[in-house]
């Protein structure tokens, strides 16, 4: 069980994707002009994430490694395909938002990575962990740069008007130099913080 | 002849793959250490970007669409045809020229996961280019992502000499660079109808 | 006669005397003489802008390097270039905690954060300048006319958007609508000439960067005299793009380099979405920059043959 | 239109102080120090022993080695030790020491040798080598074998390079306006050893008299052209001298000889003449003591050997308080830290400035101004070399060509951030030399 | 069974598996996409069109048009597609026309990818209602008769230039003043 | 609904047919001769072809690893595990640790409190570019000049600089590869093996009355460690003491006796031998104690007198029994403990 939780909390902050690994970019930078983009993209790569691990971890005794890719991508694209499909069937409006990153998740290196790195090495329950951890260590990062992007583009947050109908809006954070400026600044800031924990840890 | 002239100039300049349009980061931030390894990786990009282009537009146009399969077996065979055709290249360069294999068949794997080919490959299919557009746009977005990516070694070569604070070192800095750099391509933006 | 400790150096042992200092603090007097035009034709607001965009490039300065507990060495007067550089790029009519925005860009992101003077890949102001257009770009479209004050548009917007040409005494002069420091063609000619009569600005990048602006409207068929006269092409030329820390180091680098500036100006002003492409032209050249640098290493004394 | 080369710089000569003034014999040290190594090359061995007396102009180095030159004793008097002694360098060097007895009596060997006409090439090799004789002009590369090049290398031009383009410096200036007869003959004798008939003296446009009084010397010699050149540091540089005066470029990592070239200094040539009219090997020379910090500057005669503390104290001491002691001129001299070192075969000058010319400004970071690209005079991009070197990145300094570069001074001269380039790229070619050598 | 049949069989099995999985889940949400797109675009037409309640589809020289009629079947006008060129790509909207009155009778913007908080105003009905009730002979000119938005005169322009380039089509087809 | 499932099918099959059977034969057709170990580290990286370790992909990393352009931890996403695995196939083995184990070791104790300085220095702060104007600012053309080249080069980051400006190695984290003896200019590090413990801390070979006036703790060459060495270790070669290591003991005698403390010992206390009860009596450790400090009768425990013993180990070593072990006052070599560190703060 506490293997379980390692596993789970890994993906949420020391092995982040986003912030750490930093993989996984495009549709990190292309899809958080608002924070709820952040929640709905982060919600289906984790979904892509959870189920594709479980099923790579079943099937790894029986996957030849020659194939191994070419089988992890047919199941990925898969599940890809399906969250794409319902998500227009039933959230039409986020999916034209997320457009064209939605099959985009396919290629999404933390994907993959995890299938490769972990998935088909360990039990499917360590498997759907780490996956998880991942997938919401993944949500949780671009939905806050999201909602940076949101407040300072748009002055609102989750849609909701926080600044005020008359702040001025800082166009820029909308448009792609603001995701990578954005981006940048973000993870400057957690190395800091990391980097001080760090600290604190290897004295005590 | 000027549309494609368009098509190709477009993408390099007003809708940069890497800079504006979020495709293909991992090895945009990954790769451009050295100049001259972030110039071969873009030309194996542009390799690849090529050939999808010309297997997509089959893919898409003459079997997925006459069998009403586009909606949703689109991204398989897509990644699928990619993936293969990738390794397939990848083997044949390997055997037959390793000098080449050296200088630009190790970036092909890497190339695979890359978003800039699947979306390069979904791009085709919502533009419905025809076969010569959707090769100039192959290339399009390949020399583009090879320009972004020669600019962003060049800058990072000369950024060795320069102090950068700790915390921004590695990947911060660069996607501030990079920032800074597509902020300066949106002068292109509006200039070429697309 | 041993009592004495001398100073051991390598050679050699005598300098010169130039310094960044004289450097920096000469550029700054040149941009007086825009600044003056600036706050002669737009009043008393243009002053404030230039005052408050300087200062507070200098204390941006100071609190980065302060934070990263490094020697402060806003004297050095880059920081004050920077400023002054950044208010004369911005219409009259911006607010004034927008230039401080401005400011703090141009030296925390495109200065500081490579380690200040000398390590940035991209002109600081010019940063801090199309930051402001693309954050603000209401503001920092809305234009007035010198003297009056009225909202106007500038003689480039009009003639792009309208096709209506200014008289080139008023370009010349400065009595049109546009930038603080680029309306008065005259004053940034002279600031400019000043600075290469002093040898702190290379000829080569403002000619070949005018000259192919001029070339290639000429070609095209618009007046090449209203192109270099309208914008902020001279001030650009002048003082922005000879920025030497973003620019290339060789003598056929920078000629590559004003090339490249003008043919991205024109073909953003006379194609693109802005009226005026001067700033990022620039920024774009700052760009190929390492590039060029590589590719044009001299041929060094005894090479025999080029590479 | 003067000729002269591309890049370069115009630093303040200050030739004023020594220019109009002969030179003058220094007075008779009481004790040398004679270095072994005053060359390029491998360093001499001793050939007497501590107690020895010697006589002037009495070998007392042998040179083993081609490259190399035998080092002669500079007074008469008892030799007192042989040890490891404090050197231009900043390294302790082997030098015998000799106390001088105050007779001044000269070698029973040192007797005139033929008349220049009888001498056959080999002999005045021969001559010259025996003499010690090695380039005046700094480097101090043995003469002789410069003029021994190997048959496949065609020399067809003597350049005599009286250009003394360092500022302060004005050795060879007076030189050449008191005793153009000894230059010519000298170069005469050059002429002879390699079979060249065509010979220039490239001299600075900032020296008439010396350009007067060399044109009148070689009047009757039709093939010798005295070339006034462009008054720019450093004219001098034999890679710029020969691009001035022949239009040719000696080839990356290449000697003057593979363009058909030998480069003597005017010293030089004074001192091959000596040997020819005296016989005596080279034992003295002229140097320019100077700088705001010495009170009353001079062109000394100077014995090898003398520390140079009393050549200062002959020129009535320091002025004010010196701040930096230096071996020869200001962009390419070597700064002391001891008054003991002594003049060697190739010092042309001591400069003393005082503490208030010294600065030491701390560098600041490089804004690519690209001063140092204009003035480096073999067209290299300095700043880089600088910034490989303090990154430690030697292979891209090679790649740069770092090993091109001739210590000139001119970039760390104009930077006005104050980087010591020429510092860097020297330490850069260290590094770069050391590990080739491995 | 060597190595690579194997492979072969696996990398089979999967894909069939995927295509059917596929095919599975398009069954079930294709309708519901379907039904999504039908009524966006009926929205829309009744949003150009004011008083629609149905409509019906008519293609007309390569043209597709969506005629509008009330509960009662009277035709409130024509709806068409429109495509402009904007500032970061090309303008797609529905137009709504009445040609008896020769008038526009709304506009709506279907999708375009200007800057968000600048050229996307096109979308605010401050922008759209404009054009409601403008008639189709006017010059359609930025800062004359189409009111532009500040700091950004592209998008809008593009948007009068798009409709003013498909009216000249649709005036042929459906002629002022005449029946359709 | 059966017609769509049926063709995707058929479709998706075929196309993996077609596309496994030209993999298949062009693995078989192209197949290439590559180092195992590039393929083993390939399977173990995460194959994520990310380039987040500034290679081309994962393979490119593999190459560079087996090149040894690559450290075994490049890979990011792989984190330690991976790194863990990727050293075991590289065989980063332990045969290296088998040797006798050699640290680094300053010989130069002349630091700005202790060395004359000859002039100012201005210019490059490094010792090598320093060492080539004037051979530095320091009197004796033999001392550390203090800039850290060595600091700078140590890739374990073994050196610090003091405040005194002289290197000081810790010798734990040294690994004794060599590269601040090769780096420094003025030959001032020495590699020695671990288990030496004396040191001359000076090179100087100038004639003692010159080394006295430039520094304080040069070897003046004075012969008194000559002297005392009870083992014919150490002699003054060139003006300078040299210790054979072959013969040195390490008691310590040397540094006693060194007037200008220009010998130094790492411990401060030498060891002393404490016979135990496994003592025989067999004499043998009394006979060969070169300073008798051993007593006691025979078939009897002995007994060290600890006054007198000076820590030379022979005892020990010529001991069948194993009954004497040498002990040193509880000593902590690099005062480097968690409390220390709590400390500091
Ligand atoms: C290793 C070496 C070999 C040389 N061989 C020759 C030679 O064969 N012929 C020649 O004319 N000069 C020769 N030179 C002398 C150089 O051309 C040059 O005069 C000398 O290095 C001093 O030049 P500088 O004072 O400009 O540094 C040689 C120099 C060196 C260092
Ligand atoms: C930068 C530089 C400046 C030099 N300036 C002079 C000079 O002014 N006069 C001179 O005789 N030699 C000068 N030299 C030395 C010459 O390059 C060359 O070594 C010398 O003329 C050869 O003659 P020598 O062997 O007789 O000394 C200079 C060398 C360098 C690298
Ligand atoms: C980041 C950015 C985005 C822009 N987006 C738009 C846009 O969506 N639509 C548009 O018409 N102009 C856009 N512009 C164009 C400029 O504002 C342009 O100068 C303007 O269209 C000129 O119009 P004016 O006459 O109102 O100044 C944009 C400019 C910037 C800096
Ligand atoms: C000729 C010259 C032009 C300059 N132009 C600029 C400029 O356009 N923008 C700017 O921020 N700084 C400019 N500077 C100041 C300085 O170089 C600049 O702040 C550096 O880029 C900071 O590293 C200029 C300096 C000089 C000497
Ligand atoms: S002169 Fe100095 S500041 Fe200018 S480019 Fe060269 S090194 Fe840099
Ligand atoms: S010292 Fe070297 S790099 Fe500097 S100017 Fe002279 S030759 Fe060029
Ligand atoms: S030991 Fe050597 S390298 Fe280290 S500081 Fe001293 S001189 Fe420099
Ligand atoms: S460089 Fe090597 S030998 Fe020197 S201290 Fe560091 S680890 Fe030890
Ligand atoms: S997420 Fe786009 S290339 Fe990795």
């Amino acid at each position: 069980m506490y293997q379980l939780v390692k596993d789970f909390l890994n993906g949420l902050w020391n092995e982040n994707p986003t912030f750490r690994m930093i993989i996984g970019m495009c549709p990190t930078l292309a899809v958080t002009t608002a924070a709820m983009n952040g929640i709905a993209m982060g919600l289906a790569t984790t979904f892509v994430l959870v189920f594709s691990s479980l099923l790579i971890s079943l099937l790894r005794n029986f996957i030849p490694a020659k194939v191994r890719i070419p089988c992890f991508i047919i199941v990925i694209a898969t599940f890809v395909t399906v969250v794409d499909l319902f998500m227009a069937a039933y959230f039409p409006a986020i999916h034209k938002i997320l457009g064209l990153f939605v099959p985009l998740i396919v290629v999404n290196c933390t994907i993959m990575a995890r299938a490769e790195a972990f998935a088909s090495k360990v039990t499917p329950p360590r498997a759907v962990a780490d996956a998880l951890g991942m997938g919401l260590g993944f949500t949780w990062a671009i939905t806050l740069i999201g909602a940076v992007r949101e407040l300072m583009g748009s002055g609102t947050l989750f849609g909701y008007h926080v600044l005020g109908e008359g702040a001025t809006h800082w166009v820029i954070m909308l448009l792609p130099p603001g995701a990578f400026i954005t981006m940048g600044i973000l993870l400057g800031i957690m190395n800091v913080i990391t980097r001080k924990s760090a600290r604190d840890i290897q004295c005590h | 002849m000027k549309e494609l002239f368009f098509i190709i100039a477009g993408s390099v300049l007003v809708n940069n793959f890497v800079l504006s349009r979020f495709l293909g980061e991992c090895p945009f931030l990954g790769v451009s250490r050295k100049l001259e390894t972030a110039i071969s990786m873009g030309i194996a990009t542009t390799f690849v970007l090529t050939m999808t282009s010309v297997a997509t537009y089959f893919i898409q146009f003459y079997i997925l669409e006459p069998f009403g399969l586009s909606r949703f077996l689109q991204i398989v065979s897509f990644i699928l045809v990619i993936a293969s055709l990738v390794q397939l290249v990848e083997m044949v360069i390997l055997k037959t020229s390793p000098a080449l294999y050296r200088a630009l068949g190790i970036y092909l794997p890497l190339i695979t996961t890359n978003c800039a080919v699947l979306g390069l490959a979904l791009l085709i299919a919502i533009k419905r280019y025809n076969l010569i557009q959707s090769i100039a746009f192959g290339i399009g977005a390949g020399l583009g992502f090879t320009l972004a990516m020669a600019l962003m070694a060049g800058i990072r070569e000369e950024m060795e000499f320069a102090d950068v604070p700790e915390a921004l070192q590695g990947a911060a800095i660069v996607l501030i660079t990079a920032g800074l750099l597509s902020m300066a391509f949106l002068g292109f933006s509006g200039l070429i109808p697309m | 006669m041993s009592q004495y400790k001398f100073l051991i150096t390598s050679s050699p042992h005598i300098h010169s005397g130039e310094s960044v200092q004289k450097i920096m603090f000469s550029v700054a007097g040149a941009l007086l003489l825009p600044t003056l035009a600036g706050v002669y034709f737009f009043g008393t607001r243009a002053l404030i802008l230039v005052i408050t965009a300087t200062l507070a490039a200098v204390a941006t300065e100071a609190i980065f390097q302060k934070l990263r507990g490094k020697p402060v060495t806003v004297w050095d007067g880059s920081a004050i270039v920077t400023g002054m550089l950044l208010a004369l790029n911005v219409t009259p009519a911006l607010p004034v905690w927008m230039v401080v925005v401005g400011s703090v860009v141009a030296i925390g992101l495109g200065k500081m954060i490579y380690g200040g003077l000398g390590m940035n890949p991209f002109n600081p102001a010019l940063i801090g300048r199309v930051f402001l257009t693309v954050t603000f770009p209401v503001q920092m479209t809305t234009w007035i006319n010198p003297v009056d004050g009225t909202t106007g548009a500038t003689p480039l917007a009009l003639m792009k958007m309208q096709g209506v040409p200014t008289d080139y005494y008023k370009l010349f002069i400065g009595n049109v609508g546009g930038c603080l420091g680029e309306t008065s063609a005259l004053a940034v000619l002279v600031g400019g000439l000043y600075l290469i009569y002093k040898g702190y600005v290379d000829w080569r990048i403002p000619v070949s960067y005018i000259g192919t602006v001029a070339v290639l409207t000429f070609i095209l068929g618009k007046d090449p005299i209203f192109h270099i006269l309208a914008g902020g092409l001279l001030l650009g030329a002048f003082f922005m793009a000879t920025d030497m820390v973003t620019t290339p180091v060789t003598k056929l680098g920078r000629i590559i380099f004003g090339i490249g500036a003008g043919i991205f100006v024109v073909l953003i002003r006379l194609y693109g979405g802005y009226p005026e492409g001067v700033s990022f032209s620039i920024l774009l050249m700052n760009a190929f920059t390492p590039i060029i640098n590589r590719l044009t290493v001299p041929r060094i004394y005894g090479e025999v043959k080029t590479r | 239109m003067l000729k002269t080369f591309k890049g370069g710089i115009h630093p303040p000569y200050n030739k004023e102080l020594t220019k109009h003034k002969p030179v003058e014999k220094a007075k008779l040290p009481q004790r040398v120090v004679i270095p072994m190594s005053q060359h390029v090359g491998a360093p001499c061995e001793p050939v007497v022993k501590v107690g020895d007396h010697v006589k002037v102009g009495q070998k007392i180095g042998e040179a083993k080695a081609f490259v190399s030159a035998p080092i002669h004793s500079s007074v008469s008097g008892k030799v007192v030790a042989i040890e490891p002694r404090p050197h231009a360098s900043g390294a302790h060097v082997m030098s015998v020491v000799i106390e001088s007895d105050g007779t001044d009596e000269v070698y029973e060997g040192v007797k005139p040798p033929k008349p220049l006409e009888e001498l056959t090439p080999d002999e005045i090799k021969n001559l010259i080598r025996e003499a010690g004789i090695v380039g005046m002009g700094g480097a101090g590369f043995p003469t002789q074998v410069k003029l021994s090049p190997p048959a496949d290398k065609k020399i067809d031009t003597i350049i005599v390079n009286g250009a003394e383009c360092e500022p302060y410096l004005t050795a060879d200036h007076r030189l050449m306006v008191e005793r153009p007869e000894d230059v010519v003959l000298g170069l005469r004798a050059i002429m002879k050893a390699t079979g060249v008939n065509r010979a220039y003296i490239g001299i600075e446009d900032n020296k008439p008299d010396a350009i007067e009084a060399m044109k009148e010397a070689v009047k009757s010699f039709s093939d010798i052209e005295v070339v006034p050149l462009a008054t720019k540091y450093p004219q001098g540089g034999e890679k710029q001298l020969i691009n001035a005066v022949t239009g040719r470029e000696v080839p990356s990592g290449g000697l003057p000889m593979d363009v058909g070239v030998i480069v003597d200094n005017a010293g030089t040539c004074a001192a091959i003449a000596n040997v020819l009219k005296t016989g005596m090997p080279l034992i003295e020379r002229i140097t320019t003591v100077t700088g705001a910090g010495v009170k009353e500057p001079k062109n000394l005669l100077a014995r090898i050997g003398t520390p140079v503390g009393e050549l200062i104290e002959q020129c009535g001491g320091f002025a004010g308080e010196p701040g930096k002691v230096i071996m020869g001129g200001p962009m390419m001299g070597i700064s002391q830290s001891s008054l003991e070192v002594p003049v060697m075969k190739g010092t042309s000058g001591v400069l003393v400035l005082q503490k208030s010319e010294v600065k030491t400004l701390e560098p600041m970071p490089c804004i690519k101004c690209a001063r140092c690209v204009d003035a480096c005079p073999i067209h290299l991009l300095p700043t880089y070399l600088g910034k490989f070197a303090e990154k430690g990145m030697w292979d891209e300094a090679e790649k740069y060509h770092a090993l091109d570069c001739i210590e000139c001074g001119c970039c760390a001269y104009v930077c006005p951030a104050n980087i010591p380039l020429t510092q860097l790229i020297r330490l850069a070619k260290n590094r770069i030399l050391a590990s080739k050598k491995k | 069974m060597n190595q690579y049949a194997r492979m072969i069989v696996v990398l089979l099995i999967f894909s069939v598996l995927s295509g059917a999985v596929l095919a599975f889940s398009y069954e079930i949400a294709n309708p519901k996409i379907q039904e999504h797109a039908m009524k966006n675009l009926e929205e829309s037409i009744k949003n150009v069109l004011p008083g629609t309640t149905k409509y019906e589809q008519v293609e007309k020289e390569g043209m597709t048009f969506y005629l509008g009629l009330d509960d009662q079947g009277n035709k409130k006008g024509i709806a068409f597609k429109a495509t402009g060129q904007g500032f970061g790509g090309p303008i797609e909207m529905m137009v709504g026309y009445d040609p008896k009155e020769g008038k526009l009778t709304g506009l709506q913007i279907l999708s375009m990818a200007e800057t968000p908080g600048l050229g996307a105003r096109i979308q605010e009905p401050a922008f759209t209602e404009q054009f409601k009730g403008k008639s189709v002979n006017d010059p359609f000119e930025p800062k004359k008769d189409v009111q532009v938005i500040t700091g950004a005169t592209i998008s809008p322009a593009g948007v009068a230039s798009g409709i003013k380039s498909a009216l000249e089509k649709v005036t042929k087809i459906y002629p002022v003043g005449g029946d359709y | 609904m059966a017609n769509v499932i049926l063709v995707s099918v058929l479709s998706m099959g075929g196309l993996s047919l077609l596309l496994g059977a030209g993999l298949a034969y062009a693995s078989k057709k192209f197949a290439v001769e590559t180092d195992p170990r590039v393929d083993k580290i390939n399977e173990v990286l995460p194959g994520a072809n990310c380039g987040a370790c500034g290679y081309p992909g994962c393979s490119g990393l593999a190459g560079a690893i087996v090149e040894g352009k690559a450290p075994v931890n490049a890979c990011l996403v792989g984190g330690p595990t991976v790194a863990q695995k990727i050293a075991e196939i590289m065989g980063v083995s332990a045969s290296a640790e088998a040797k006798e184990k050699k640290v680094a070791r300053v010989l130069c104790q002349g630091g700005i409190n202790e060395a004359k300085f000859k002039s100012d220095y201005h210019g490059v702060k490094t010792c090598r570019a320093a060492a080539m104007v004037n051979g530095g600012p320091k009197a004796c053309p033999f001392a550390c000049i203090g800039f850290g080249d060595c600091a700078k080069v140590c890739p374990v980051g073994a050196i610090t600089m003091s405040e005194n400006g002289l290197p000081v190695i810790d010798e734990e984290e040294c690994t004794g590869c060599g590269l601040c003896v090769k780096e420094c200019p003025k030959q001032v590090i020495s590699l020695s093996s671990k288990k030496n413990e004396v040191h001359v801390r000076c090179r100087a070979t100038m004639k003692g009355k010159d080394t006295r006036e430039v520094c304080k703790v040069g070897c003046i060459a004075c012969r008194q460690c000559e002297r005392v060495c009870p083992f014919d270790a150490i002699h003054v070669v060139n003006n300078v003491a040299v210790i054979d290591y072959e013969k040195c003991r390490n008691c310590m005698l040397c540094v006693e006796k060194c007037p200008t403390k220009t010998i130094t010992s790492l411990f401060p206390e030498r060891k002393k031998a404490v016979i135990n009860d496994n003592c025989i009596g067999c004499t043998i450790c009394a006979k060969n104690c070169p300073v008798n400090a051993i007593s006691g009768e025979v078939k009897k425990k002995h007994e060290a007198n600890q006054e007198l013993c000076i820590g030379c180990s022979i005892c020990a070593e010529k001991c069948p029994k194993d009954a004497i072990v040498m002990v040193r006052e509880k000593y902590n070599k690099n005062g480097g403990s968690c409390d220390d560190c709590a400390e500091a703060k």
